[in-house]
Protein backbone atom coordinates (compact mmCIF):
# COMPACT_ATOMS: atom_id res chain seq x y z
CA UNK A 1 0.00 0.00 0.00
CA UNK A 2 0.79 3.40 -0.36
CA UNK A 3 1.01 6.62 1.58
CA UNK A 4 -1.96 8.98 1.45
CA UNK A 5 -1.10 12.34 0.90
CA UNK A 6 -4.06 13.92 2.74
CA UNK A 7 -4.85 16.62 0.73
CA UNK A 8 -4.54 14.94 -2.73
CA UNK A 9 -7.98 14.78 -4.40
CA UNK A 10 -8.42 11.42 -6.65
CA UNK A 11 -11.52 10.85 -7.96
CA UNK A 12 -13.66 8.84 -10.38
CA UNK A 13 -17.37 11.25 -10.71
CA UNK A 14 -20.17 11.18 -13.14
CA UNK A 15 -21.19 14.93 -12.30
CA UNK A 16 -19.83 17.75 -14.16
CA UNK A 17 -15.67 18.57 -12.80
CA UNK A 18 -15.75 21.84 -11.09
CA UNK A 19 -12.35 22.86 -12.54
CA UNK A 20 -11.71 25.98 -10.62
CA UNK A 21 -12.86 24.92 -7.61
CA UNK A 22 -10.20 21.91 -7.31
CA UNK A 23 -7.55 24.37 -9.45
CA UNK A 24 -7.95 26.42 -5.83
CA UNK A 25 -8.18 23.66 -3.56
CA UNK A 26 -4.60 22.15 -4.62
CA UNK A 27 -2.68 25.63 -3.54
CA UNK A 28 -0.97 26.31 -0.01
CA UNK A 29 0.29 29.08 1.15
CA UNK A 30 3.87 27.99 0.70
CA UNK A 31 3.14 27.35 -3.24
CA UNK A 32 3.89 29.73 -6.01
CA UNK A 33 2.97 27.29 -8.84
CA UNK A 34 -0.09 25.64 -10.12
CA UNK A 35 -0.49 23.79 -13.31
CA UNK A 36 -3.57 22.03 -14.75
CA UNK A 37 -4.45 20.18 -17.16
CA UNK A 38 -8.05 20.06 -18.60
CA UNK A 39 -8.77 17.26 -21.21
CA UNK A 40 -11.96 17.87 -22.75
CA UNK A 41 -14.55 16.84 -25.21
CA UNK A 42 -13.32 17.55 -29.06
CA UNK A 43 -16.60 17.75 -31.38
CA UNK A 44 -14.48 15.81 -33.97
CA UNK A 45 -12.24 12.78 -33.91
CA UNK A 46 -10.16 11.30 -36.98
CA UNK A 47 -12.19 13.72 -39.18
CA UNK A 48 -15.81 12.93 -38.24
CA UNK A 49 -18.06 14.75 -36.10
CA UNK A 50 -18.36 13.82 -32.56
CA UNK A 51 -21.52 14.16 -31.25
CA UNK A 52 -21.01 12.76 -27.41
CA UNK A 53 -18.83 10.71 -25.69
CA UNK A 54 -19.01 7.58 -23.11
CA UNK A 55 -16.23 6.61 -20.44
CA UNK A 56 -16.73 3.53 -18.75
CA UNK A 57 -13.80 2.45 -15.97
CA UNK A 58 -12.70 -0.86 -14.22
CA UNK A 59 -13.56 2.29 -11.12
CA UNK A 60 -11.55 0.12 -8.13
CA UNK A 61 -8.22 -0.39 -10.33
CA UNK A 62 -8.88 3.06 -11.90
CA UNK A 63 -8.57 4.77 -8.42
CA UNK A 64 -5.87 2.13 -7.49
CA UNK A 65 -3.55 3.52 -11.01
CA UNK A 66 -4.46 6.93 -10.19
CA UNK A 67 -3.43 6.82 -5.89
CA UNK A 68 -0.04 5.18 -7.89
CA UNK A 69 0.69 7.95 -10.13
CA UNK A 70 -0.08 10.46 -7.43
CA UNK A 71 2.35 8.61 -5.08
CA UNK A 72 4.64 8.64 -7.72
CA UNK A 73 4.67 12.76 -8.47
CA UNK A 74 5.09 13.27 -4.25
CA UNK A 75 8.22 10.54 -4.75
CA UNK A 76 9.95 12.08 -8.10
CA UNK A 77 9.32 15.61 -8.41
CA UNK A 78 9.57 18.30 -5.61
CA UNK A 79 5.49 19.07 -5.62
CA UNK A 80 2.93 19.95 -2.86
CA UNK A 81 -0.42 18.70 -3.93
CA UNK A 82 -2.22 17.16 -6.64
CA UNK A 83 -5.59 16.53 -7.79
CA UNK A 84 -6.54 14.02 -10.46
CA UNK A 85 -10.14 13.65 -11.35
CA UNK A 86 -12.02 11.92 -13.97
CA UNK A 87 -15.15 11.85 -14.91
CA UNK A 88 -17.54 8.87 -16.15
CA UNK A 89 -20.43 8.13 -18.13
CA UNK A 90 -22.29 10.44 -20.71
CA UNK A 91 -20.26 13.82 -21.64
CA UNK A 92 -20.95 16.32 -23.99
CA UNK A 93 -18.67 18.67 -25.92
CA UNK A 94 -17.06 20.87 -24.47
CA UNK A 95 -17.11 18.80 -21.17
CA UNK A 96 -13.98 17.69 -19.12
CA UNK A 97 -13.45 14.42 -18.72
CA UNK A 98 -10.04 14.85 -16.62
CA UNK A 99 -8.98 17.45 -14.53
CA UNK A 100 -5.26 17.46 -13.03
CA UNK A 101 -3.76 20.32 -11.22
CA UNK A 102 -0.39 19.83 -9.25
CA UNK A 103 0.94 22.50 -6.73
CA UNK A 104 4.11 23.34 -5.67
CA UNK A 105 6.70 25.97 -4.72
CA UNK A 106 8.57 26.38 -8.27
CA UNK A 107 6.89 25.95 -11.55
CA UNK A 108 9.32 23.13 -12.94
CA UNK A 109 7.87 20.69 -10.71
CA UNK A 110 4.43 21.30 -11.44
CA UNK A 111 4.39 21.48 -15.04
CA UNK A 112 6.64 18.32 -15.39
CA UNK A 113 4.80 16.59 -12.78
CA UNK A 114 0.97 17.23 -14.40
CA UNK A 115 2.45 16.04 -17.59
CA UNK A 116 3.75 12.81 -16.40
CA UNK A 117 0.40 12.21 -14.67
CA UNK A 118 -1.59 12.95 -18.00
CA UNK A 119 0.51 10.96 -20.07
CA UNK A 120 0.80 8.05 -17.43
CA UNK A 121 -2.81 8.10 -16.98
CA UNK A 122 -3.28 7.83 -20.65
CA UNK A 123 -1.38 4.76 -20.90
CA UNK A 124 -1.89 3.14 -17.63
CA UNK A 125 -5.46 3.77 -16.46
CA UNK A 126 -8.26 1.18 -16.73
CA UNK A 127 -10.57 3.22 -18.48
CA UNK A 128 -12.25 3.60 -21.85
CA UNK A 129 -14.05 5.71 -24.12
CA UNK A 130 -16.73 5.69 -26.57
CA UNK A 131 -16.68 8.06 -29.32
CA UNK A 132 -20.47 8.25 -30.61
CA UNK A 133 -20.69 9.66 -34.53
CA UNK A 134 -24.28 10.80 -36.07
CA UNK A 135 -23.41 7.01 -38.21
CA UNK A 136 -22.63 5.29 -35.10
CA UNK A 137 -20.59 4.75 -32.21
CA UNK A 138 -16.94 2.92 -31.67
CA UNK A 139 -14.73 2.23 -28.72
CA UNK A 140 -11.69 4.46 -29.19
CA UNK A 141 -8.39 2.96 -30.27
CA UNK A 142 -6.42 2.99 -26.69
CA UNK A 143 -2.95 2.17 -25.22
CA UNK A 144 -1.78 -1.45 -24.26
CA UNK A 145 -0.86 -0.73 -21.07
CA UNK A 146 2.65 -2.38 -20.21
CA UNK A 147 2.23 -5.06 -18.34
CA UNK A 148 4.73 -8.08 -16.39
CA UNK A 149 5.55 -10.74 -19.84
CA UNK A 150 5.62 -13.55 -17.04
CA UNK A 151 4.54 -14.37 -13.54
CA UNK A 152 6.95 -15.01 -10.82
CA UNK A 153 5.35 -17.95 -9.92
CA UNK A 154 6.91 -18.94 -6.81
CA UNK A 155 5.69 -16.02 -4.83
CA UNK A 156 2.39 -14.40 -6.57
CA UNK A 157 0.38 -12.38 -3.67
CA UNK A 158 -2.61 -14.19 -2.66
CA UNK A 159 -5.87 -13.11 -3.02
CA UNK A 160 -7.75 -10.71 0.18
CA UNK A 161 -7.79 -13.15 2.34
CA UNK A 162 -5.57 -15.95 1.38
CA UNK A 163 -8.48 -18.29 1.39
CA UNK A 164 -6.60 -21.47 0.20
CA UNK B 1 -11.93 -23.51 -7.37
CA UNK B 2 -14.37 -20.20 -8.00
CA UNK B 3 -12.76 -17.09 -10.08
CA UNK B 4 -14.46 -13.83 -10.67
CA UNK B 5 -13.96 -12.49 -14.59
CA UNK B 6 -14.77 -8.85 -15.29
CA UNK B 7 -15.23 -7.70 -18.92
CA UNK B 8 -14.94 -3.37 -20.01
CA UNK B 9 -14.78 -1.66 -22.68
CA UNK B 10 -15.50 -3.50 -26.05
CA UNK B 11 -15.26 -6.97 -24.41
CA UNK B 12 -18.25 -6.33 -22.25
CA UNK B 13 -20.61 -5.82 -25.25
CA UNK B 14 -19.42 -8.83 -26.92
CA UNK B 15 -19.52 -11.00 -24.08
CA UNK B 16 -22.86 -9.90 -23.07
CA UNK B 17 -21.65 -9.59 -19.47
CA UNK B 18 -19.56 -7.17 -17.76
CA UNK B 19 -18.56 -9.85 -14.63
CA UNK B 20 -19.11 -13.82 -13.80
CA UNK B 21 -17.91 -16.08 -11.33
CA UNK B 22 -15.99 -19.01 -13.45
CA UNK B 23 -14.86 -22.48 -12.14
CA UNK B 24 -11.36 -23.52 -13.14
CA UNK B 25 -9.07 -26.00 -12.01
CA UNK B 26 -6.66 -25.79 -9.12
CA UNK B 27 -3.58 -24.41 -10.62
CA UNK B 28 -5.34 -23.06 -13.63
CA UNK B 29 -3.40 -19.86 -14.94
CA UNK B 30 -5.12 -16.31 -15.84
CA UNK B 31 -4.60 -17.66 -19.97
CA UNK B 32 -6.46 -20.75 -18.77
CA UNK B 33 -9.37 -19.00 -17.42
CA UNK B 34 -9.34 -17.09 -20.92
CA UNK B 35 -9.56 -20.05 -23.01
CA UNK B 36 -11.96 -21.31 -20.66
CA UNK B 37 -14.15 -17.71 -21.40
CA UNK B 38 -13.32 -17.76 -25.06
CA UNK B 39 -15.33 -21.25 -25.27
CA UNK B 40 -18.44 -19.82 -24.91
CA UNK B 41 -17.81 -16.59 -26.54
CA UNK B 42 -14.94 -17.39 -29.94
CA UNK B 43 -15.58 -13.85 -30.94
CA UNK B 44 -12.84 -13.05 -27.68
CA UNK B 45 -10.04 -15.07 -28.93
CA UNK B 46 -9.48 -11.92 -32.08
CA UNK B 47 -9.39 -10.10 -29.50
CA UNK B 48 -6.37 -11.47 -26.98
CA UNK B 49 -3.46 -10.00 -28.80
CA UNK B 50 -4.43 -6.33 -27.37
CA UNK B 51 -6.00 -7.51 -24.20
CA UNK B 52 -3.95 -7.09 -21.06
CA UNK B 53 -4.99 -9.13 -17.84
CA UNK B 54 -5.38 -7.45 -14.26
CA UNK B 55 -5.43 -10.09 -11.19
CA UNK B 56 -6.69 -8.54 -8.00
CA UNK B 57 -6.39 -4.82 -9.58
CA UNK B 58 -2.91 -5.18 -10.85
CA UNK B 59 -1.69 -5.98 -14.25
CA UNK B 60 -0.56 -9.76 -14.50
CA UNK B 61 1.20 -11.59 -16.89
CA UNK B 62 -0.80 -14.07 -18.57
CA UNK B 63 0.93 -17.37 -16.62
CA UNK B 64 0.07 -16.12 -13.52
CA UNK B 65 -1.40 -18.77 -11.44
CA UNK B 66 -4.72 -18.17 -9.80
CA UNK B 67 -6.20 -18.49 -6.22
CA UNK B 68 -9.57 -19.08 -5.14
CA UNK B 69 -11.29 -15.36 -5.10
CA UNK B 70 -9.46 -13.58 -7.48
CA UNK B 71 -10.73 -11.02 -9.49
CA UNK B 72 -9.27 -11.18 -13.41
CA UNK B 73 -10.30 -8.63 -15.76
CA UNK B 74 -9.34 -9.00 -19.19
CA UNK B 75 -8.75 -5.53 -20.53
CA UNK B 76 -9.14 -3.51 -24.01
CA UNK B 77 -6.43 -1.42 -24.99
CA UNK B 78 -7.43 2.09 -22.56
CA UNK B 79 -8.77 5.46 -23.77
CA UNK B 80 -8.71 7.22 -20.46
CA UNK B 81 -7.92 11.14 -20.40
CA UNK C 1 3.00 45.23 -36.53
CA UNK C 2 1.84 41.44 -35.26
CA UNK C 3 -1.42 39.82 -36.42
CA UNK C 4 -4.35 39.95 -33.23
CA UNK C 5 -5.48 36.41 -32.75
CA UNK C 6 -9.01 37.76 -32.13
CA UNK C 7 -9.78 35.09 -29.02
CA UNK C 8 -6.44 35.72 -27.27
CA UNK C 9 -6.83 37.64 -23.99
CA UNK C 10 -3.58 39.67 -22.95
CA UNK C 11 -4.10 41.52 -20.11
CA UNK C 12 -2.69 44.01 -16.96
CA UNK C 13 -4.97 44.08 -14.28
CA UNK C 14 -5.08 45.37 -10.94
CA UNK C 15 -7.97 43.10 -9.92
CA UNK C 16 -8.21 39.76 -8.54
CA UNK C 17 -7.30 37.41 -11.48
CA UNK C 18 -10.47 35.49 -12.28
CA UNK C 19 -8.57 31.94 -13.44
CA UNK C 20 -11.49 29.48 -13.78
CA UNK C 21 -13.18 32.00 -15.86
CA UNK C 22 -10.05 32.97 -18.12
CA UNK C 23 -9.52 29.29 -18.26
CA UNK C 24 -13.74 28.45 -19.21
CA UNK C 25 -12.80 31.09 -21.97
CA UNK C 26 -9.86 29.71 -24.28
CA UNK C 27 -11.77 27.03 -24.92
CA UNK C 28 -13.27 26.04 -27.87
CA UNK C 29 -15.34 23.00 -28.87
CA UNK C 30 -12.70 21.94 -31.22
CA UNK C 31 -10.13 21.94 -28.66
CA UNK C 32 -9.45 18.66 -26.42
CA UNK C 33 -6.76 20.02 -23.86
CA UNK C 34 -6.27 23.43 -21.79
CA UNK C 35 -2.62 23.77 -19.91
CA UNK C 36 -2.58 26.62 -17.61
CA UNK C 37 -0.18 28.05 -15.26
CA UNK C 38 -1.02 30.00 -11.99
CA UNK C 39 1.83 31.71 -10.66
CA UNK C 40 0.70 32.67 -7.21
CA UNK C 41 2.03 34.17 -3.91
CA UNK C 42 4.19 32.01 -2.15
CA UNK C 43 4.87 32.83 2.01
CA UNK C 44 8.45 32.81 2.12
CA UNK C 45 11.14 34.07 -0.55
CA UNK C 46 14.32 32.84 0.41
CA UNK C 47 13.63 31.64 3.66
CA UNK C 48 12.35 34.59 4.52
CA UNK C 49 8.53 35.36 5.64
CA UNK C 50 6.72 37.05 2.92
CA UNK C 51 3.72 39.46 3.91
CA UNK C 52 2.93 40.55 0.95
CA UNK C 53 3.95 41.65 -2.64
CA UNK C 54 3.50 44.62 -5.44
CA UNK C 55 3.94 44.08 -8.96
CA UNK C 56 4.84 47.12 -11.23
CA UNK C 57 5.18 47.16 -15.02
CA UNK C 58 6.13 49.15 -17.66
CA UNK C 59 2.73 48.75 -18.96
CA UNK C 60 2.23 49.89 -22.84
CA UNK C 61 5.78 47.66 -23.88
CA UNK C 62 4.60 45.04 -21.03
CA UNK C 63 1.55 44.36 -23.11
CA UNK C 64 3.37 45.05 -26.60
CA UNK C 65 6.00 42.01 -25.18
CA UNK C 66 3.09 39.97 -23.91
CA UNK C 67 1.35 39.60 -27.13
CA UNK C 68 4.64 39.18 -29.17
CA UNK C 69 4.54 35.74 -26.86
CA UNK C 70 1.32 35.04 -27.87
CA UNK C 71 1.92 35.45 -32.01
CA UNK C 72 5.07 33.48 -30.95
CA UNK C 73 3.06 30.70 -29.37
CA UNK C 74 0.46 30.60 -32.46
CA UNK C 75 3.66 30.56 -34.93
CA UNK C 76 5.24 27.92 -33.32
CA UNK C 77 3.00 25.46 -31.80
CA UNK C 78 -0.50 24.10 -32.99
CA UNK C 79 -2.66 25.78 -30.55
CA UNK C 80 -5.99 27.71 -30.08
CA UNK C 81 -6.05 30.20 -28.36
CA UNK C 82 -3.82 31.99 -25.40
CA UNK C 83 -4.92 33.75 -22.35
CA UNK C 84 -1.94 35.45 -20.65
CA UNK C 85 -3.05 38.04 -17.19
CA UNK C 86 -0.78 39.85 -15.09
CA UNK C 87 -1.31 41.64 -11.78
CA UNK C 88 0.07 44.83 -10.73
CA UNK C 89 -0.36 47.09 -7.63
CA UNK C 90 -0.57 44.84 -3.92
CA UNK C 91 -0.72 41.33 -4.16
CA UNK C 92 -1.78 39.51 -0.69
CA UNK C 93 0.03 35.54 -0.20
CA UNK C 94 -1.51 32.95 -2.20
CA UNK C 95 -3.21 35.46 -4.66
CA UNK C 96 -2.31 34.86 -8.41
CA UNK C 97 0.02 37.22 -9.56
CA UNK C 98 0.30 35.40 -13.30
CA UNK C 99 -2.33 33.41 -15.39
CA UNK C 100 -2.03 31.58 -18.33
CA UNK C 101 -4.10 29.06 -20.27
CA UNK C 102 -3.76 28.07 -23.96
CA UNK C 103 -6.07 25.66 -25.53
CA UNK C 104 -5.53 22.94 -28.17
CA UNK C 105 -6.85 20.02 -30.24
CA UNK C 106 -4.26 17.73 -28.85
CA UNK C 107 -2.00 17.86 -25.39
CA UNK C 108 1.40 18.24 -26.18
CA UNK C 109 1.10 21.55 -27.92
CA UNK C 110 -0.88 23.24 -24.89
CA UNK C 111 1.60 22.27 -22.29
CA UNK C 112 4.83 23.62 -24.73
CA UNK C 113 3.17 26.30 -25.62
CA UNK C 114 1.74 27.08 -21.82
CA UNK C 115 5.83 26.60 -20.56
CA UNK C 116 7.20 28.54 -23.43
CA UNK C 117 4.86 31.65 -22.31
CA UNK C 118 5.98 31.65 -18.99
CA UNK C 119 9.26 30.54 -19.25
CA UNK C 120 9.32 33.52 -21.85
CA UNK C 121 7.21 36.15 -19.63
CA UNK C 122 9.90 35.77 -16.87
CA UNK C 123 12.69 36.97 -19.05
CA UNK C 124 11.52 39.28 -21.47
CA UNK C 125 8.26 41.11 -19.87
CA UNK C 126 9.50 44.67 -18.19
CA UNK C 127 7.68 43.76 -15.06
CA UNK C 128 9.01 44.02 -11.64
CA UNK C 129 8.54 42.55 -8.22
CA UNK C 130 8.71 43.94 -4.97
CA UNK C 131 9.32 41.72 -1.88
CA UNK C 132 7.74 42.66 1.61
CA UNK C 133 9.46 41.12 4.73
CA UNK C 134 8.60 42.06 8.18
CA UNK C 135 11.38 43.82 8.87
CA UNK C 136 11.57 45.45 5.09
CA UNK C 137 11.10 45.49 1.56
CA UNK C 138 13.75 44.21 -1.64
CA UNK C 139 13.08 44.45 -5.25
CA UNK C 140 13.71 40.83 -6.22
CA UNK C 141 16.69 39.65 -8.14
CA UNK C 142 15.50 39.56 -11.73
CA UNK C 143 16.32 38.68 -14.83
CA UNK C 144 18.21 40.60 -17.18
CA UNK C 145 16.49 40.84 -20.78
CA UNK C 146 17.90 39.74 -24.01
CA UNK C 147 18.96 42.84 -25.91
CA UNK C 148 20.93 43.96 -29.29
CA UNK C 149 24.28 44.69 -28.18
CA UNK C 150 24.98 47.19 -31.12
CA UNK C 151 22.49 48.85 -33.20
CA UNK C 152 22.42 48.72 -37.11
CA UNK C 153 22.94 52.48 -36.95
CA UNK C 154 21.91 53.00 -40.82
CA UNK C 155 18.47 51.87 -40.20
CA UNK C 156 16.64 52.49 -37.00
CA UNK C 157 12.91 52.98 -36.88
CA UNK C 158 11.45 56.40 -36.55
CA UNK C 159 9.45 57.24 -33.68
CA UNK C 160 6.03 57.42 -33.86
CA UNK C 161 5.33 60.71 -35.98
CA UNK C 162 8.82 61.01 -37.34
CA UNK C 163 9.46 64.76 -36.27
CA UNK C 164 12.76 65.55 -37.44
CA UNK D 1 15.98 67.53 -29.45
CA UNK D 2 13.59 66.00 -26.51
CA UNK D 3 13.27 62.94 -25.44
CA UNK D 4 10.93 60.77 -22.93
CA UNK D 5 12.91 58.94 -20.55
CA UNK D 6 10.85 56.59 -17.75
CA UNK D 7 12.08 54.54 -14.79
CA UNK D 8 11.11 51.78 -13.12
CA UNK D 9 11.39 49.48 -9.83
CA UNK D 10 14.57 50.60 -7.67
CA UNK D 11 15.43 52.87 -10.38
CA UNK D 12 12.56 54.77 -9.92
CA UNK D 13 12.98 54.62 -6.53
CA UNK D 14 16.72 56.08 -7.01
CA UNK D 15 15.64 58.58 -9.45
CA UNK D 16 12.95 60.30 -7.91
CA UNK D 17 11.01 59.79 -10.68
CA UNK D 18 9.12 57.84 -12.60
CA UNK D 19 9.22 59.95 -15.99
CA UNK D 20 11.57 63.29 -17.30
CA UNK D 21 11.59 65.13 -20.24
CA UNK D 22 15.68 65.75 -21.38
CA UNK D 23 16.86 67.54 -23.81
CA UNK D 24 20.12 65.96 -25.77
CA UNK D 25 22.19 66.90 -28.62
CA UNK D 26 21.50 65.93 -32.12
CA UNK D 27 23.08 62.63 -32.68
CA UNK D 28 23.00 61.33 -29.13
CA UNK D 29 22.85 57.61 -28.70
CA UNK D 30 20.79 56.11 -25.57
CA UNK D 31 24.06 56.10 -23.90
CA UNK D 32 24.76 59.83 -23.95
CA UNK D 33 21.27 60.05 -22.31
CA UNK D 34 22.14 57.51 -19.34
CA UNK D 35 25.31 59.23 -18.63
CA UNK D 36 23.08 62.85 -18.90
CA UNK D 37 21.03 61.67 -16.42
CA UNK D 38 23.84 59.96 -14.06
CA UNK D 39 25.29 63.35 -13.86
CA UNK D 40 22.45 64.84 -11.42
CA UNK D 41 21.74 60.75 -10.32
CA UNK D 42 25.32 59.40 -9.57
CA UNK D 43 23.84 56.47 -7.81
CA UNK D 44 22.23 54.98 -10.99
CA UNK D 45 25.96 54.89 -12.21
CA UNK D 46 26.40 51.84 -10.60
CA UNK D 47 23.26 49.95 -11.72
CA UNK D 48 24.50 50.89 -15.45
CA UNK D 49 25.91 46.75 -15.83
CA UNK D 50 22.54 44.83 -15.20
CA UNK D 51 20.32 47.40 -17.09
CA UNK D 52 18.71 47.15 -20.21
CA UNK D 53 17.64 50.05 -22.35
CA UNK D 54 13.93 50.77 -24.43
CA UNK D 55 13.57 52.46 -26.91
CA UNK D 56 9.99 53.13 -28.00
CA UNK D 57 8.82 49.96 -25.81
CA UNK D 58 11.44 47.51 -27.47
CA UNK D 59 14.79 46.76 -26.22
CA UNK D 60 17.80 48.58 -27.83
CA UNK D 61 21.60 48.73 -28.14
CA UNK D 62 23.13 51.20 -25.62
CA UNK D 63 24.57 52.80 -28.78
CA UNK D 64 21.35 53.32 -30.68
CA UNK D 65 20.80 56.80 -32.51
CA UNK D 66 18.11 58.86 -30.85
CA UNK D 67 15.53 60.89 -32.50
CA UNK D 68 12.99 63.70 -31.13
CA UNK D 69 10.23 62.58 -29.52
CA UNK D 70 11.52 58.73 -28.63
CA UNK D 71 10.58 57.22 -25.38
CA UNK D 72 13.66 55.52 -23.61
CA UNK D 73 13.47 52.92 -20.78
CA UNK D 74 16.12 51.91 -18.46
CA UNK D 75 14.97 48.25 -16.93
CA UNK D 76 16.27 46.70 -14.07
CA UNK D 77 16.47 43.11 -14.34
CA UNK D 78 12.72 41.90 -14.72
CA UNK D 79 10.90 39.94 -11.99
CA UNK D 80 7.59 39.31 -13.25
CA UNK D 81 5.39 36.33 -13.16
Amino acid sequence: MTTSHRHDRIELTREVIPSGAIASEVRADEDGAVATFDGCVRNHSHGRSTLHLEYEAYESMALAKMREIAEHLHAHYAIDRVAMVHRLGRLEIGETSVFIAVSSAHRAAAFDACRYAIDTLKKTVPIWKKEFFADGAVWADGEVPPAPAASADAETPAAEPASN
Amino acid sequence: MIVKVLYFGRLKELSGSSEESVEVRDGARIEDLFAHCSMSRPELRKFRASLVAARNREFAAWDTPLRAGDEVGFLPPVSGG
